[in-house]
């Protein structure tokens, strides 16, 4: 084991707790309140992971989540976890990680040699070539491109953690706990406000905790642990570490993901690994700090060049150091403060090198007096070494170029506020010369902005710029600020001239790290008329790798302006989009996956069908019972057969408690089902049902069923079960939209009732054993379509109605669905000597096609009443929802495709639902389409397949014969046309 | 120049100091034979088949923004001939057959990927709608397959097959369909036009429609009067706002669509997938992100974004069809405004103003249709007719009744 | 998006069910006439700017209400039931 | 309500049975609790009719009754706003009171039988606030939704009405039968990581 880079002492680590892991296979160890990313730099490790598309030897180049280099895959197996940053990952013991997007290996890896033909490679070059001959992109090319392509790789085995959701609510959500942050929250939450502090780090402070700044005479990184402690004393206040802002979303609302349990190897049971939050603020303070950007030179991606804050959050923070001979490159006042921690750190500071001639000479003077090399006005033209870095060549204010042999190189190319979020809703930031950087343009509602996110990039302007919009978002919304000191911290040099491009060196100079996206590339796209910046990003892909360009987008904007000879700000930004970071799918995901996707809807009869053996099919919302297989029977054909038989010969029972149930009440329930019913109802007698059917606005049917009267101002309705909420939904906006003057109450009582339909010659003889003596349910006494309350098994309240979807004698019974079961297992005995049978939904299906019914194949939202054969239906003597532009002249004219029956002419013969209709002797093409097969089914009381199909002309073309087509499964049967309604045309039975 | 092998090898020696300009940046001219509004997809293909079937060269597109920076550069690539009834078979087929030849013909890469679109099934009622609609595909000569369970198991083992709260029980599959790259559609397209003489005014918004005696004479923009002997329309999101200045209101609302992309990983799923169960689609772009999306958020906009429902929505979607990409992080999401019309399928016509042609109504599906759209629009302008395949897309026919509604939703267009 | 129904308060967008243009689909022509129904049901000004449009409170009180929203931004400026025709009561 | 001679299930029969779930905790964070036994009616006022509702159902709950998402009431009967105008109406045990209010109603409300659709649970502890808050989405916190408060929404993509019974906090919710094995389980995931204990 190395400890190459683990410094003596210092840091925020705990040294007492060392931690192993593995990187590569290789063991390691580090400490508690190490990243991967440190305690790989405490190792010694350099070389971390290899580039998109060069496959270039990268190492770290930032410590947080801005990192577009150092991705490793995290864990392994079902847990493996690709492209994760490992300057956000928290250290755990036995945490493994492995180095992507290379073979054989990370030292040597084959693809390299991509960087070798980089000049061929340029952006978009891909949209140039590949073409011919045509056929090999697919088969050749592609497949090379999509396996070089990727960075790491997805498990392949289900993710067995698992993740949840919640929702929070508060007055203010700050975002970020830097010192701006803290402040911001400690002022609000002092006045009693509700207050959320969210930070991605484990450690609230932000740049504190990597810089050596004090505050009121303590280190920063105390006065944040202070700050903080206040903080999650106090009631009003939620404080969320590990949790990201991910996105701003309309009427304050936020996306956060909290990383419950990253930090851990596997999440303690019952707890999920992460945890996605729907905040809902009423005021936002961002307080996202600031990204420093990388210089662009020849070679800048080599391992070992970091970022300089990077390298002061790796000594001050974490008690590493990424080498032991370091060079500065800067062209800020920050650079400075890189060397100077370094060398309080005891590392060897070979050089500083500023761009600006003019820096405060003030600025370096310790360095100065401890003999550091000081370049003023020069620049590092090109870095050396390939896997490590090895040296700099500076070319200082002369002209004169010389080579620093360094094993770290320090940069700092300025600040760029953390703006992202400010952009969610649309706005854009805007250019301040002052900063050389984007600053916060309009902001999404509701929003303020503070600290370096704002632009004040020192420490006591932070502090400052968080109190006041604490305290004034504070008493926005009512609360009293209470007048507390500011913490004094000193306002540290921060100056800034913009150096955007280094040129002169040999070798690519990298703008977006991952996605090697050079400077040479910027202008090549510009060249090329990618001039607008989102061409640029989409040309060159610059911006759009796991970091989104987080380090890059600015100078390559900057770039990309002096291409063009324009000022930054008439170039402008590309527009962030949510995530800030990327978030795992689970996390957005939560709970409904697998069977919790959706809720199950379970029948009160479920338990009763369960225990009759059912088979049970998902079906919508719903799991229905399907069939109820027998012994001895072998497939769903024979069971549904047998029950079909049963209930032409004998009884059955079938549960329709899914139908859609609407309770209307009210003097004028009857008007408002004449309007939206095509049929009549007002003259529907009390006791009575009818079947009706509700047409769309645009004339197309949208729902049938039966609507029952049971007093005068009281309506019963049933609606498929598909558009059981539709419908609702719809007679909710007639009456409160349309016509709100009418005195009408709706109730859904879908979950209310238990329906159970017991259909068969023996059905009356059946549930006159279950009915209370006191209700004559004699045919002449409850004739078809009588609708009645009664009671059932001494005293169950219930309602009988005699329908029929079956085309027996049949009845539904409604009863209270908490006794569901218990009534239908009643009925089951009652009707044992009789022979009842349970039956399912296949059955109901096959007797409702040998019956002609139509359902939702039929009733697809593309047909008329005419269609189907309900145009009588079509009330002329009122108006109704749908009447007018059913007449249209395209739904009336006489080739729409009408209703049928189909019947195979040869009788042993198979047909199938989707089968188109084509003339006999005509070819199988589109002009010769007369219309397709609906429903089919094996009816066994006909002991033959029969049909339901639409067909051009309708009933005119009943006694002709048309091919049925089946091309997907290769069949073509011959079949003849005819009146839809198979079974008891004359509907006797189910007068009987 | 022509893009080639030859010309890469030649310009990487060089060090890329020979590419020119994909397309020029002219000054507006004072008049065209024609303008299309709109530089998207459809308009710059339109141009593109009016100047290279219809001889048209003086012809400028004008776009408010960058080209592409509307749906074609946003939406999730998916193309595929996949439908039901026969006005959009035969234009959708027609489109593919374009797509097939489409990057020789443009000299442009744009990844036209005939990797196959599976659309999930599971339920009876679903497989028979299917069944209709691959028959329907077949007899217009169009591919298409079924498989059942053990079928779409074996191209894609790794969707939930055990513990699925609704059980994938087969698909329809077009193998022909695939995916292509969106940006390089606009720009091949553009490049083609470009080279044909055709001008691409970017930054040039539209902000009236001149019309003198019922004939449309020229577009107001921001760049001054443009005079134009016919106009066409390809705004897509925008078209109703556009058609106003003309005075013409239409049967459409716009929409926001959102999708998504994951961090780029190995290759993993090979298909377009849709999930018939939940509203969710997936494929693989060529980077390696997985390239997702879902429903429409449903209500009217232009704000090019949505809102988290639909965000989470469509994840639970992901995870239910696909558990094992929980790891797996999205990178970024965005929107779209789509023009959603009142029957779900798209309206290419001249209007009842001479000289104003419409192209509009593409919905949540137009990008597929990008080459036959500009192909049929062009010769709707060039000829003052619409071609038979874009005969059925009548602005007319709401009133006639003579609908294409392929989901049978009606005239409520955030079902369709 | 956060809606403050009249009845029920605040509450995100997805307890709701939108079904469109409020002018439009509030005013149902009388009469037979096809073309008065036909821009009913289908011609929508679709403006770029305030929108009065219908939302249902599904997961709410199941009333239908009409709320002013600005479709560029999304704010919402106005939320009435739709029994009033969408004028009184604000909330 | 007749009496009922055959076996009444209830929504969530078999599943919430008493016993200690998730993580174990010496304190369970959540407690959870079944009511088996309650009948229920949706009251609709009638056009123009609701203050004369209100004045009816006040009375029956004994104490003011609000047009408003409002729970009223005592320990046997309670009254909840559900939307304009419209009232949920639960007894607990029997649910003969109702058939008295049922009477006083006549005419001026429309009345119908909700109590066989819906399961109710009631949820306290510790740490209920966290568990429902996973899916719940309006503020459910003690500044903010107090006692007598009660909200239609919506969790785990089911519908739902809440209330807080009192400031233990005990929340009140009352969902549809035939999604109850869902909401049980999601529930149940939320609560796991604080323990439950089912009573
Ligand atoms: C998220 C998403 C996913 C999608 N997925 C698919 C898919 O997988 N498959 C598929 O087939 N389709 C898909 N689509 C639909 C498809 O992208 C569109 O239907 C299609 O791109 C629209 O045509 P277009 O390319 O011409 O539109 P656009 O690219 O939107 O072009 C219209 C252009 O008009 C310009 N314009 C508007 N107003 C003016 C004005 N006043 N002056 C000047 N210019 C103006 C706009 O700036 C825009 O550039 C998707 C759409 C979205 C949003
Ligand atoms: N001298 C300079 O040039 C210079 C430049 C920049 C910053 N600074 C220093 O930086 C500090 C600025 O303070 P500050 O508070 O504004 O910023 P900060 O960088 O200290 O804190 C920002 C915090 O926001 C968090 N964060 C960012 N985006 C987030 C998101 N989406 N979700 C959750 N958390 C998120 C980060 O994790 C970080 O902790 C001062 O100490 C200042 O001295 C100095
Ligand atoms: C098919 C497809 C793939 C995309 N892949 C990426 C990607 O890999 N990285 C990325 O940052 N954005 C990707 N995007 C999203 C774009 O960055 C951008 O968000 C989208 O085109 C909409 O533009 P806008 O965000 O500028 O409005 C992709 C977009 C599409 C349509
Ligand atoms: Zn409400």
């Amino acid at each position: 084991m190395s400890s190459a880079g683990r410094l003596p002492t210092g840091g925020l680590i705990d040294r007492a707790r060392p931690i192993q892991f593995r990187f590569d296979g290789r063991s390691m160890s580090g400490f508690a309140g190490d990243t991967l990313a440190s305690a790989l730099i405490g190792n010694g490790v350099g070389l971390v992971g290899r580039s998109f598309k060069y496959h270039r030897p990268r190492g770290i180049l930032s410590a947080g989540s801005e990192e577009p280099n150092a991705l490793a895959e995290l864990r392994s197996g079902a847990r493996r976890e690709p492209n994760t940053r490992a300057t956000t990952v928290e250290l755990f013991d036995g945490l493994e990680a492995q180095s992507q997007n290379r073979w054989p290996s990370l030292g040597f890896d084959i693809l390299a040699l991509n960087g070798l033909a980089g000049g061929f490679l340029s952006a978009g070059f891909y949209y140039k070539t590949f073409m011919w001959p045509a056929a090999f992109w697919e088969k050749v090319y592609e497949p090379l491109i999509r396996r070089a392509a990727g960075l790491g790789r997805s498990a392949s085995a289900e993710d067995p953690d698992h993740y949840d959701k919640a929702h929070a609510h508060c007055d203010i959500l700050v975002i970020g706990a830097g010192p701006a942050g803290l402040m911001a929250a400690l002022t609000a939450a002092r006045s009693g406000a509700r207050v959320i502090l969210a930070d991605e780090d484990s450690l609230p402070g932000g740049r504190l905790n990597g810089e050596r700044h004090e505050i009121d005479g303590r280190a920063g990184s105390k006065w944040a642990a202070t700050a903080t402690a206040e903080l999650a004393a106090m009631p009003n206040v939620r404080l969320m570490r590990r949790t990201t802002i991910f996105g701003v979303y309309d009427g304050g609302t936020y996306g956060a993901v909290e990383r419950v349990n990253d930090h851990v190897a596997v999440p303690p049971p019952f707890q999920p690994r992460q945890r996605m939050w729907r905040i809902y603020a009423r005021r936002a303070i961002l307080a996202a700090g600031a990204l420093e950007r990388p210089l662009v030179f020849a070679n800048n991606d080599r391992p070992g060049i970091m970022l300089a804050g990077a390298v002061r959050s790796y000594i001050n923070r974490f008690g590493v150091t990424p080498g032991q001979r370091l060079a500065v490159f800067t062209c800020s006042d920050n650079g400075w403060r890189a060397a100077a921690d370094a060398a309080a750190a005891g590392v060897s500071i070979e050089a500083v090198i500023d761009s600006r001639s003019d820096v405060a000479p003030a600025l370096g003077a310790d360095l100065v007096a401890r003999g550091i090399r000081i370049f003023r006005g020069a620049q590092v033209i090109r870095a050396l070494g390939s896997r490590a870095l090895q040296a700099i060549e500076v070319r200082d204010h002369t002209g004169r170029v010389s080579s620093i042999l360094c094993d770290a190189l320090a940069m700092s190319g300025g600040w760029s506020p953390v703006t992202h979020l400010t952009s969610h809703l649309g706005g854009r930031p805007v250019w301040s010369e002052a900063h050389a950087a984007f600053v916060p343009g309009t902001l999404p509602p509701g929003m303020s902005v503070v600290g370096a996110a704002n632009g004040a990039m020192t420490l006591a302007r932070a502090l400052a710029s968080g109190r006041d919009a604490g305290a004034r978002t504070a008493s926005d919304l009512d609360r009293t600020v209470s007048d507390a000191p500011l913490p004094k911290a000193d306002d540290e040099p921060a100056s800034v001239r913009a150096l955007w491009h280094v040129s002169g060196g040999r070798g690519p100079a990298f703008v977006d790290f991952q996605n090697d996206v050079t400077a040479k590339d910027v202008g090549l796209a510009n060249r090329e008329g990618y001039r607008s910046v989102e061409l640029l990003k989409r040309y060159t892909t610059l911006g759009m790798a796991t970091d989104q360009g987080k380090t890059s987008n600015v100078n390559a904007l900057a770039i990309l302006a002096s291409e063009r000879a324009q000022p930054v700000a008439a170039v402008g930004t590309t527009l962030n989009r949510p995530p800030y970071t990327p978030v795992a799918i689970g996390a957005l995901a939560g709970h409904h996956r697998g069977k919790d996707f959706r809720a199950t809807r379970l029948s009160p009869l479920h338990e009763w069908a369960r225990e009759q053996g059912a088979a049970f099919i998902e079906s919508g919302a719903w799991l229905r019972a399907s069939w109820f297989p027998r012994p001895g029977e072998n497939d769903w054909l024979e069971s549904a057969s047998r029950e079909v038989r049963a209930v032409r010969s004998a009884v059955g029972l079938t549960d329709v408690s899914t139908l859609g149930k609407i309770d209307i009440q009210g003097p004028d329930a009857a008007t408002l089902l004449d309007r939206v019913y095509c049929n009549t109802f007002s003259t529907l007698q009390v006791g009575r049902a009818r079947y009706g059917v509700m047409l769309r606005e645009d004339g197309f049917v949208m729902d049938d069923g039966t609507t029952s009267r049971l007093a005068a101002d009281h309506f019963v309705m049933t609606t498929t079960t598909a558009n059981a909420v539709g419908i609702m939904r719809h007679l909710e906006f007639c009456h409160q939209g349309l016509w709100p003057d009418l005195d009408v109450q709706m109730a859904s009582v879908s979950e209310q009732w238990a329906q159970l339909a017991i259909a068969g010659p023996k059905s009356r003889e059946t549930l006159t054993r279950i009915v209370d003596r006191q209700h004559d349910i004699s045919d002449a006494a409850f004739p078809y379509l009588t609708a009645r309350e009664i009671t059932v098994l001494g005293g169950t309240r219930a309602r009988l109605f005699r329908i029929s979807y079956s085309g027996e004698l049949a009845y539904e019974l409604a009863v209270p669905a908490g006794v569901g079961s218990a009534v239908a297992s009643a009925i089951m005995e009652a009707g044992k000597d009789l022979g009842i049978q349970p039956y399912g939904l296949e059955a109901m299906g096959i007797m409702r096609i040998e019956k002609g019914h139509v359902a939702g194949n039929e009733i697809n939202g593309q047909t008329t009443a005419r269609d189907l054969g309900l145009g009588k239906m079509m009330s002329r003597k009122k108006d109704y929802i749908g009447r007018v532009l059913a007449e249209r002249p395209a739904l009336v004219t006489p080739d729409r495709w009408g209703l049928v029956g189909l019947k195979p002419v040869d009788w042993t013969s198979r047909i199938r639902a989707g089968a188109h209709l084509i003339p006999i002797g005509a070819a199988a093409t589109t002009a010769n389409d007369l219309g397709y097969v609906t429903s089919v089914a094996f009816s066994p009381t006909f002991e033959r397949w029969i049909g339901l199909g639409l067909i051009s002309g309708g009933a005119s073309k009943h006694g002709t014969r048309i091919r049925l087509v089946d091309l997907l499964r290769g069949t073509d049967v011959e079949a003849e046309v005819c009146d839809p309604v198979f079974y008891d045309p004359k509907g006797e039975r189910l007068h009987g | 120049m022509k893009y080639s092998i030859f010309s890469i090898l030649r310009e990487g020696l060089r060090g890329g100091k020979g590419w020119t300009p994909a397309w020029r940046e002219p000054e507006p001219k004072p008049h065209y034979d024609a303008v299309i509004v709109g530089g998207g997809g459809h308009g710059l293909a339109t141009a593109y088949y009016l100047a290279k079937e219809h001889g048209l060269t003086n012809i400028a597109v004008v776009e408010k923004g960058y080209i592409g920076s509307g749906n074609v550069g946003r939406n999730t690539t998916i193309i595929r001939s996949n439908y039901l009834l026969p006005d959009n078979t035969h234009f959708y087929e027609w489109s593919m057959k374009l797509w097939e030849g489409l990057e020789q013909d443009f000299n442009y890469n744009a990844m036209v990927s005939q990797r196959g679109v599976l659309n999930l099934y599971h339920s009876d009622g679903q497989r028979d709608a299917y069944v209709r609609r691959g028959n329907a595909m077949r007899l217009a000569g169009v591919d298409a397959e079924l498989l059942d369970a053990d079928g779409v198991r074996a191209m894609a083992p790794f969707l939930d097959f055990a513990n699925a709260r609704f059980p994938i029980q087969g698909g329809l599959l077009q193998r022909r369909g695939g995916t292509a790259r969106h940006d390089a559609v606009a720009w091949g397209f553009a490049r083609g036009a470009d080279n044909r003489g055709v001008d691409i005014l970017q930054n040039t918004e539209v902000t009236g429609i001149r019309i003198e005696a019922g004939r449309a004479v020229g577009v107001e923009t921001t760049r001054g009067f443009i005079g134009a002997s016919k106009i066409g329309l390809a705004c897509a999101g925008n078209s109703s706002r556009v058609a106003a200045m003309a005075g013409l209101r239409l049967p459409i609302e716009s929409h926001v669509l959102q999708a998504f992309v994951s961090e780029g990983i190995k290759p993993t799923i090979d298909q377009v997938i849709t999930f018939g169960a939940g509203h969710f689609y997936i494929s693989q772009s060529d980077k390696g992100g997985l390239v997702f999306g879902g429903d429409i958020d449903g209500y009217n906009s232009y704000a090019q974004r949505g809102n988290l429902y639909i965000i989470e929505d469509v994840h639970e979607a992901g995870m239910a069809l696909w558990p094992a990409i929980g790891r797996v992080r999205t990178l970024r999401h965005w929107g779209g405004i789509m023009d959603m019309s009142m029957d779900g399928s798209p309206i290419i016509d001249k209007t009842p103003i001479d000289g104003l042609y419409l192209n509009c109504g593409w919905c949540y599906g137009g990008f597929k249709a990008t080459p036959a759209s500009g192909w049929c629009f062009a010769h709707t302008i060039a000829r003052d007719e619409p071609h038979k395949l874009n005969a059925g897309f009548r602005l007319d026919r709401f009133a006639s009744g003579r609908l294409i509604d392929e989901k049978g939703a009606g005239a409520q267009p955030n079902l369709h | 998006m956060r809606i403050r129904c009249p009845y029920c308060g605040e509450r995100s967008n997805d307890e709701f069910t939108v079904l469109g243009d409020a002018d439009a689909l509030l005013t149902r022509p009388s009469g037979e006439n096809i073309e008065a129904f036909h821009e009913y049901v289908y011609q929508r000004t679709n403006p770029a700017g305030l929108h009065r449009e219908l939302w249902y409170h599904s997961a709410g009180c199941r009333r239908w209400l009409v709320v002013t929203r600005d479709t560029r931004t999304h704010e919402i400026t106005n939320v009435a039931f739709a029994n009033s025709r969408g004028e009184g009561a604000t909330a | 309500m007749a009496d009922r001679t055959i076996l009444n299930r209830s929504a969530l029969a078999g599943l919430a049975k008493p016993g200690v779930i998730g993580a174990p905790t010496g304190n369970p964070g959540v407690r959870i609790r079944e009511i088996t036994e309650f009948a229920a009616i949706t009251v609709i006022a009638r056009r123009g009719r609701a203050a004369e509702v209100v004045e009816i159902l006040s009375r029956h709950a004994g104490s003011p009754v609000a047009d408003a998402a409002k729970r009223a009431g005592n320990a046997s009967l309670s009254i909840t706003g559900t939307a304009p105008g419209q009232w949920l109406v639960v007894a607990r045990g029997a649910g003969n009171e109702l058939d008295n209010m049922r009477a006083d109603l006549n005419g001026i409300a429309a009345v119908t039988d909700q109590g066989d659709g819906r399961l109710i649970i009631e949820v306290c502890g510790a740490r209920a606030r966290d568990a429902l808050a996973k899916g719940i989405a309006i503020d459910l916190d003690a500044s903010v939704f107090k006692a007598g408060d009660a909200a239609q929404t919506s969790a785990a993509h089911t519908g739902l009405q809440i209330a807080l019974i009192d400031e233990a906090p005990t929340f009140e919710m009352i969902s549809a039968r035939s999604t109850a094995e869902s909401f049980w389980s999601w529930l149940v995931a939320s609560a796991a990581e604080y323990g439950i204990e089912v009573v």
